[in-house]
């Protein structure tokens, strides 16, 4: 048996890594994953209040969560692409101009 | 075995297209010509190679549109030494003439004929590789089946067969 | 059944079908050479043992005494895992896969299965889903340009047909209404007319078979699938800088691939183990294990065929057929199946 | 033209291309061909042949020996067609001395030709199939060409370096039962043909990575020197056998297939069909086989036969004097061409009136078909690249010389 | 007991894939230690009982977008992260900050909820019960979320695409 708050304290704990590699890392796909990590981590407090509550929505808003993370990755993951081809880098620092 | 003499006299042969064709543009340049073995040899004054090339394949009545090949023969040490040799094919009316240039070894240079048929380039860059003959106007003359820092062009009779050492 | 003994029970069961898997991976490359050599007018594996049978145990030595050379440039740490993570994943997905009904033996029920997941179709997919990793980081890792042209062929290609592959088995999971395994095999039970087997590919699956069929060679980079290591094009592609032990696990990986897509294909469509069982109770209990065995043979023969007979599509070829005709008729072959189940 | 412009130390440009060194050692390349491709992603951008691994320089060693010497070496050229190199110098000899050889040896030379041919175009289409994935089409090709070999060695002794050819005629009778072997074999190559298209032809796949692959224009094909198969894939009705006969091909009858396409299917359905109607002369040359004397009545060029040269004091001294000084040509120059399997193979030989050829040299069609390949393939993926090397069918061995 | 252990198990190979994450420099590194945390995550799930969700957990994001991560990574050959003055004061200052706030987190919930707990295999989420839920509660919600897809696929394809002007310079 585990209480809920362990699943709630590892999912900030994933969640603030997010954040934090949000901050720091310089790579802007590396920021990307950041967010996923982020999003990973709120998925795991949902199971666990799905568990807890017996509602299965819990379960179902994960789904979302990731058809989310899908759409968004593949989106970014273009822009990153097309900004590459334009800019040549991928330092986040160095992409700093909204204009290709 | 028998031979028919080599017809070397340009008054029997000007009726030949290429000929008269050579003829009509500019006589100049029309320095021989050789009939010998059914294959008709035109010498071509070196400047107006190009111009000869052009014009032969634009003949409306015998184009001679198909270079078979370029090659060269060096003659040392007798001089002019060098003796580039086109091969030129019409497909049309199955006709074959050799034009050929003749450059003094002082300076072994002739315009590239990549410009009339690019198919030329790399039997061109073949005769420079070998020869040592410039192709003023090619696109790119490099060494092509030798390596690139090669000394020497091998196929000049005065190139000693193991090499330079 | 208490916990130790199902545990020394699994166990057990793993080292047996790992023992079984390996073998059938190196006797399916030898099957492969004496098919594809008889097909091609040679004679495959002749001098070691009687028909080349010893020919894996000889490649088996040899690989594993081989220099295992490391080219200079790679990039270590993924050069060196991504053959296993090829071979690992290849090799756990068989663990779900049901060989047969269960036998009893002193008391306890104890099925041909290391271990019954209710979600053993959804686990399969997921584990061959990241297998893709091992041939993309060693297309990456190697530092070739060969090997990184294979690795990005072999990801996109392998992440667009597995939308086919999982789409074309959904038509299968809704006549089941399970992911169990056991349980789509059990909905297969019977007969049409008495003599028609009640298989899925006899019932309104055909074309799911076919997208399946498909989508698991490409999946599998088999011929007319193979661009990743096509080797008139990228010389070996993903695997180009891998030698002895490395190059053996990523040549392990393809044929336990193989066999893993054959059983699934096997459970899937082909009735699983159902097939006439007759005799003695021994032999009831060992029928379905061999009818089993039979139809991934079928399954493996029809790959080898392919092989000795197609020529290989062109990149871009592939992504269209894929985009533009697999999916869609993978997408109708689930309309069709919907339709049909809820009518 | 583009490829007039490529420079010879490839730079990655912009838009984050990639240089991709294709060769000498690639199992497609056929050879040691290095092909230099710069590529974005599988888009080929530019695309750049360099040759010369394979140069022996051959043209310089033939100036050392004596013209019969030369024989041998032009088997090396064209490994895959060695007996239409043999054909092409000998002729070139044969017009510099004006020598006339014998029908039978004509008919010989031409049903060997045709073999070669065959020969030739298996190792094509076996080699093009492979590249292309299609691995059986490859061993189904080497059993029959393992025939054709085994026919020239029972002819001249040898599989591949055959020499069978001489200045004025042909060096042995060709053994007993050669002809009916040769019956046989053209007899059941047909069925084979078929069973080659069977797997190739109207397989979808294999239409889909060659129809509209690689094209070349007719105009193209001439202005960058095509010829053979190359050419007449592209629409361009000529064929040196029929247009420029020579070894009494005129007596022959067979078609020159064309196609209009210009792509990869077009030359693959022309050597196929090339297959077909050199079978058929084949089969002619069988048929209509002339007798009489394999050697020209030139004493002092041909060697006199073994019988001969051990009772008649004549032929002993020619035979002498042959071998140790060679022969004479008389001084003057010609090209012949014929038509190799490959397109037009030439030999230009000067003569200075000595015994030993002033220069020789040879006219190598895959050169100028390699030529081709940045028309072929610029803008198209990196399979394509050797779908296209494997349509213009290059022996690097020529190529290189 | 087992249930604990394999919690703690599961939960320090996803915290360790986490800080890992952030301490490489190499993003495929970054992009490997993910689908480990993602991978520990998936263990958690099943430890929930929601099977389900953690298949999908892998196929979806461990077998497919992680792969979209590498592919992107693979083809745009991206190299080692540069190091800036900016990012060193945001690990001076971040990482420290985080820790903190982390663990002030973690005190609250912890001591706001200490006594429940969540039961092995607590809540089986069979495939059919969250499918009924998805298809009749949140059918909305789904549809909209594929509508969503489908703006997001042509997004991409549009913006991979080649600009025009590139194109238009390769053709000649």
């Amino acid at each position: 048996m585990v209480p809920l708050s362990y699943y709630l304290v590892l999912s900030g704990i994933l969640f603030a890594c997010g954040v934090t590699g949000f901050l720091i890392k310089r790579n802007i796909i590396t920021i990307f994953m950041s967010i996923e990590l982020m999003l990973n981590g709120v998925n795991l407090s949902f199971v666990a209040f799905a568990a807890h509550w017996h509602a299965l929505a819990g379960q179902v808003f994960v789904f979302f969560v990731m058809v989310v993370a899908a759409a968004e990755s593949a989106v970014g993951l273009a822009i990153i692409i097309a900004v590459f081809r334009a800019r040549e880098t991928l330092n986040a620092d160095q992409l700093n101009l909204l204009k290709l | 075995m028998s031979f028919v003499a080599p017809i070397t006299d340009l008054s029997q042969l000007k009726n030949h297209p290429a000929v008269a064709r050579l003829l009509a543009w500019n006589p100049a340049a029309v320095q021989g010509t050789k009939f010998d073995r059914d294959e008709m040899t035109i010498h071509v004054e070196r400047g107006s190679i190009r111009e000869a090339c052009a014009l032969l394949k634009d003949d409306p009545a015998c184009p001679f549109n198909f270079l078979s090949d370029v090659t060269c023969v060096d003659w040392y040490p007798s001089e002019p030494r060098f003796e580039v040799v086109y091969h030129v094919l019409s497909i049309a009316k199955k006709e074959r003439v050799r034009l050929k240039v003749r450059l003094h070894s002082s300076s072994p240079a002739v315009d590239s004929v990549t410009a009339v048929w690019p198919g030329a380039n790399y039997f061109e860059r073949e005769v420079f590789d070998l020869f040592g003959i410039r192709f003023t106007g090619h696109p790119y003359l490099r060494r092509i089946l030798m390596p690139e820092d090669w000394e020497g062009h091998p196929l000049r009779k005065d190139y000693p067969v193991e090499g330079y050492r | 059944m208490p916990i130790w003994l199902f545990i020394v029970v699994s166990v057990i069961k793993s080292i047996i079908l790992l023992f079984i898997l390996l073998t059938a991976v190196a006797y399916s490359v030898w099957l492969e050479r004496k098919v594809v050599g008889h097909m091609q007018n040679r004679w495959g594996p002749t001098r070691v043992g009687p028909f080349g049978l010893l020919q894996p145990a000889a490649d088996g030595l040899k690989f594993l005494f081989k220099e295992d050379l490391t080219p200079p440039h790679v990039y270590k740490p993924l050069y060196i895992a991504a053959p296993m993570i090829a071979v690992v994943f290849a090799l756990t997905s068989i663990s779900v896969i049901p060989f047969g009904n269960s036998v009893t033996i002193g008391g306890y029920s104890i099925p041909f299965q290391v271990t019954d997941v209710n979600t053993g179709l959804l686990l399969i997919l997921g584990v061959t889903s990241i297998g893709v990793y091992g041939v993309a980081l060693a297309g990456w890792s190697s530092n070739n340009k060969y090997s990184l042209l294979g690795g990005l062929r072999a990801s996109a290609q392998m992440v667009s047909y597995e939308i086919s592959l999982g789409l074309s088995l959904v038509g299968v999971l809704i006549m089941a209404g399970s992911f169990s395994l056991r349980q789509i095999v059990d909905a297969q039970a019977g007969h049409f007319w008495g003599f028609i087997p009640r298989w899925n590919i006899f019932h309104g699956q055909i074309i799911g078979f076919f997208c399946y069929l498909i989508a698991a060679y490409a999946e599998t980079n088999r011929v007319p699938f193979d661009l990743p290591e096509a080797e008139t094009e990228l010389v070996a592609g993903y695997h180009t800088e891998y030698s002895a032990m490395k190059f053996a696990m990523f040549f392990m990986a393809e044929y336990a691939n193989m066999i893993t897509v054959a059983c699934l294909a096997t459970l899937l469509f082909l009735g699983g183990w159902r097939g006439p069982v007759f005799g003695p109770p021994i032999l009831q209990a060992i029928l379905p294990v061999f009818w089993f065995f039979v139809k991934v043979f079928c399954f493996m023969f029809v790959y080898i065929w392919v092989r000795g007979t197609l020529p290989r599509f062109r990149y871009d070829q592939l992504m269209a057929f894929g985009w533009k005709f697999l999916l869609p008729l993978a997408i109708l072959n689930l309309i069709g199946t919907a339709v049909a189940v809820a009518w | 033209m583009a490829h007039m412009t490529a420079s010879p130390v490839l730079e990655p440009g912009q838009d984050r291309t990639m240089i991709l060194n294709m060769g000498p050692q690639h199992p497609s390349t056929h050879g040691v061909l290095r092909v230099l491709l710069e590529i974005d992603g599988e888009t080929v951008v530019r695309i750049m042949p360099d040759i010369g691994y394979l140069h022996t320089g051959i043209e310089k060693t033939c100036e050392a020996k004596f013209y019969q010497q030369v024989v041998p070496l032009t088997d090396r050229i064209d490994y895959l067609c060695p007996l239409t190199n043999n054909l092409c110098y000998v002729l070139a000899v044969e017009k510099l001395l004006g020598l006339e050889i014998p029908p039978k040896a004509q008919w010989l030379r031409v049903l060997l030709n045709e073999l070669t041919r065959i020969n030739s175009h298996l190792v094509w289409l076996g080699t093009h199939a492979m590249d292309i994935g299609a691995m059986t089409v490859f061993l189904y090709c080497f059993r029959e060409r393992e025939e054709v070999l085994r026919m020239f060695e029972m002819v001249s002794g040898q599989r591949m370096m055959t020499s069978y050819f001489r200045v004025g005629g042909i060096a042995l009778e060709p053994p007993l039962g050669f002809f009916d072997r040769v019956r046989d074999f053209a007899g059941y190559f047909p069925e084979k043909v078929d069973e080659y298209e069977n797997l190739l032809t109207g397989n979808p796949i294999w239409t889909m990575r060659t129809k509209g692959v690689a094209r070349m224009t007719a105009q193209d094909a001439i202005a960058l020197g095509t010829s053979g198969p190359t050419l007449r894939g592209s629409g361009v009705d000529f064929d040196f056998r029929r247009d420029m006969p020579y070894s009494s091909y005129d007596k022959f009858q067979f078609k020159v297939p064309i196609s209009q396409e210009g792509d990869v299917f077009a030359r693959y359905m022309c050597r196929v069909q090339e297959l077909r109607e050199s079978i058929g002369i084949v089969r002619q040359a069988l048929d209509g086989m002339p007798e009489g004397p394999i050697k020209a009545n030139a004493p002092h060029v041909v060697l006199p036969d073994r019988e001969k040269m051990k009772t008649q004091m004549e032929s002993l001294i020619y035979h002498f004097k042959i071998i140790t000084e060679g022969f004479a040509v008389p001084a003057g120059e010609v090209y012949q061409a014929v038509e190799s399997p490959r397109g037009e193979m030439g030999y230009y030989i000067v003569s200075d009136g000595t015994a030993k050829p002033y220069r020789v040299h040879m006219r190598a069609a895959c050169l100028a078909n390699l030529q081709t390949l940045p028309t072929m393939c610029e803008g198209r993926l990196i399979a394509d690249v050797v779908a296209a090397i494997g349509s213009i069918d290059i022996v690097l061995g020529e190529i290189d010389r | 007991m087992l249930h604990l252990t394999l919690f703690l198990a599961f939960a320090v190979v996803a915290v360790a894939g986490a800080v890992n994450l952030l301490a490489q420099r190499h993003p495929i590194n970054s992009a490997l230690s993910l689908i480990a945390v993602m991978a520990a995550l998936a263990g958690e799930y099943l430890l929930l009982g929601a099977e389900f969700v953690a298949a999908i957990q892998v196929i979806v994001y461990a077998g497919a977008i992680m792969v979209l991560f590498v592919f992107v990574i693979m083809l745009l050959n991206a190299g080692v992260e540069e190091r800036t003055n900016g990012s060193r004061v945001a690990i001076v200052f971040g990482i420290p900050g985080m820790l903190i706030g982390g663990v002030l987190v973690a005190w609250a919930v912890l001591r706001s909820s200490g006594g429940e707990q969540v039961a092995i295999g607590a809540l089986p989420g069979p495939p059919a019960e969250i499918a009924n839920l998805l298809f009749h509660e949140f059918l909305l919600p789904f549809e909209i979320t594929s509508i969503l897809i489908l703006i997001a696929i042509m997004g991409a394809v549009v913006l991979a695409s080649k600009p025009q002007a590139v194109q238009k310079r390769k053709e000649h």
